[in-house]
């Protein structure tokens, strides 16, 4: 029965696919879009990977849907202009061949994986006693692989400083997105007055379960930043200017710490991002207390858009 | 048991796939929100399933995700469709 | 039948080139933008299904690699936000999204 | 088979057919706001249903409750978005 399973979410990702290049009208597309991030989901779970079904459905599911959804409908007024050049058939000819050309090549390839299959799990499961964390993607993230989570942090925040760079000058330094104001008692204002209470809560459930179980500091800082997106969608809270200090101190506070521990780890346990034995977990802890915060934020503002308003 | 609730969750995928007709169908740029949202709803509920049946707990954290973020590509529609004036029909029922 | 591994990884290598065609035939860049991320999407499962191979020592999966593909899931939606952003700051200044380099010069942008 | 088994497969098997009945409605239906009707009865039931049915297998009180959470969350944003989109619909009908 898991075959049949794992066989029909397989069809049915491929058929969402095939759909989102055949659609003919962008929002269309981007609905299939918004499905095909939950059926990613349930195949993450059916790969065993857990924490990547989490971070798919709170990244792909919910931020990026929202992103797109929003995008293709202010951009409806370009789609019949765009529509209008479509490539001939030669250029389709062409792509088709490359596109099959590839996806043949990736299929030999997975069809030719070694037999015994190579695998850092055991070496993983060696040395996560000296992390102190349960969960082995944890230990991978912030302990194994540490210099990974601080590129992406750093990337994050160059998106955000890449999505800010694209403010007109008259508004540099003001508020992102446009101003919602939206009636008090219609529902949008009582889904964002319900829901981000409970949203906070289940963001730092997830934020906190992340040691020892799926969960983690990315997944939990999702979750808040869409629940702060909502309120201020919902009119009930406004994006603040992007000139203030203490803003601009929170998003690089996490970052910081998280370089002031690994230089720290030079001295004390004689390499960048090395934690002294004995104190990983706590170190762990402190960074990831660290960067919760400014990931929501810098996650939160990057999907607020670029400032339109003046700060006043 | 496991069997049977494999069986439950392909039979739900199943019926999301219908839902996926009307998204290539579907008239209006609403009918195919609606199949979104559906296919949220029935993929939350395939994930609850397919959790039960591997005994796996956190994958009830993925369907609490899910769940809490199910209503966002509405919002997100609502609001560009909408483009953001408050809606006149609350104040007219309310004169 | 095909073990898990197999078919995420086929179906995988469908999804990279069904994205691959998407993203040279749709002539509108929020098409090319999602077609993007079906190709990253591709790219991630077939990791996913690597890592579901490598699954030893009680765990489902490999975790290095499902760590890696967390870090790849943030820094693609980053990416696609600020694509999404250039797009839309496109469409305010020149009033049409076209990429077609032979497309009659923009008006200049008044300042509004 | 124990008592908890049956009622187990009782309650999903009820819950897929609502989710069937809610799938059919939103193919067979004439116009958007009945086929909104049909989709948030039905998915919101089925959803119910099959939460219904795995509480017998859920680990302890904790498990339970969140299980519940889950459906009150998604009854919480099918009720919202379809209010927003049968709004979206009204507005997009002009003079309707």
């Amino acid at each position: 029965m898991s075959e049949a399973l794992n066989a029909g979410l397989a069809l049915f990702v491929l058929a969402l696919a095939a759909w989102m290049v055949v659609a003919r009208d962008t929002f269309a597309a981007v609905v299939g879009f918004v499905a095909y991030g939950l059926l990613l989901t349930l195949v993450w779970v059916q790969l065993h990977g857990v924490d990547v079904a989490l971070t798919e459905g709170a990244i792909g599911g919910g931020l990026t849907g929202a992103m797109l959804v929003a995008a293709a409908a202010r951009l409806r007024r370009t789609e019949a202009a765009a529509r209008a050049e479509r490539p001939g058939w030669p250029t389709r000819a062409a792509a088709a061949l490359l596109a099959g050309g590839v996806t043949a090549a990736l299929a030999v390839a997975v069809l030719a994986l070694p037999v015994p299959a190579p695998s850092l799990a055991p070496e993983t499961a060696a040395n996560m006693g000296a992390t102190g964390v349960g969960n082995p993607i944890t230990g991978v993230l912030l302990a194994f692989r540490a210099v990974d989570t601080l590129l992406e942090t750093t990337v994050v925040l160059l998106a955000l400083i890449g999505v800010w760079s694209l403010a007109p000058d008259r508004v540099w330094g003001g508020r992102p997105g446009p101003r919602h104001r939206a009636d008090p008692n219609e529902t949008l204002a009582y889904l964002a007055r319900v829901l981000p209470p409970i949203g906070l809560v289940v963001g730092v459930y997830i934020f906190w379960v992340g040691a020892d179980l799926p969960g983690g500091k990315f997944q939990g800082a999702s979750i808040i930043a869409a629940m702060w997106l909502l309120a201020v969608m919902a009119g009930l809270s406004d994006a603040p200017p992007i000139s203030r200090g203490w803003l601009r101190l929170a998003l690089v506070g996490g970052p910081l710490v998280f370089i002031a521990i690994g230089a720290a780890g030079v001295a004390t346990a004689g390499a960048f991002l090395a934690y002294p034995d004995g104190l990983a977990k706590l170190l762990i802890k402190a960074i990831e207390w660290a960067l919760l915060p400014s990931l929501a934020l810098t996650l939160a503002l990057i999907l607020a858009g670029v400032p339109e308003r003046p700060a006043r | 048991m496991a069997e049977f609730l494999l069986a439950a969750a392909l039979f739900v995928l199943a019926m999301v796939a219908l839902g996926f007709v009307r998204i290539l169908r579907g008239p209006g740029d609403a009918d195919r929100m609606m199949a979104a949202q559906l296919i949220g709803t029935g993929g939350i509920g395939a994930l609850l399933l397919i959790g039960a049946a591997m005994g796996v707990g956190p994958v009830v954290d993925v369907a609490l995700t899910l769940a809490l973020l199910a209503a966002f590509a509405s919002v997100a529609f609502f609001k560009a469709v909408t483009d953001g004036q408050p809606d006149d029909t609350g104040a007219a029922e309310r004169e | 039948m095909m073990d898990t591994a197999t078919l995420f990884g086929l179906c995988a290598a469908a999804l990279v080139g069904l994205g691959l065609y998407a993203f040279i035939v749709n002539p509108q860049p929020l098409r090319k933008i999602i077609a993007f991320n079906v190709i990253g999407s591709g790219v991630f499962v077939l990791v996913g299904a690597v890592a579901y191979r490598g699954g030893a020592a009680g765990w489902g999966g490999d975790p290095v690699p499902q760590a890696l593909l967390i870090t790849g899931l943030v820094v693609a939606f980053c990416a696609s936000a600020l694509a999404i952003a250039l797009l839309q700051r496109l469409a305010r200044e020149a009033e049409s999204v076209t990429l077609a380099s032979d497309a009659p010069a923009a008006p200049p942008a008044t300042p509004e | 088979m124990n008592l908890a088994d049956l009622f187990t497969v009782a309650a999903v098997c009820a819950g897929a057919f609502f989710f069937l009945a809610g799938s059919v409605g939103l193919l067979r239906f004439p116009d958007a706001l009945t086929r909104l009707h049909a989709l948030t009865k039905a998915d919101n039931l089925g959803l119910g249903l099959v939460v219904l049915g795995l509480l017998p297998r859920v680990d302890g009180v904790l498990g339970g409750l969140k299980l519940v959470v889950i459906w009150l969350l998604a009854l919480l944003a099918s009720a919202a978005a379809s209010q927003l989109i049968a709004r979206a619909v009204k507005r997009s009908e002009p003079g309707a």
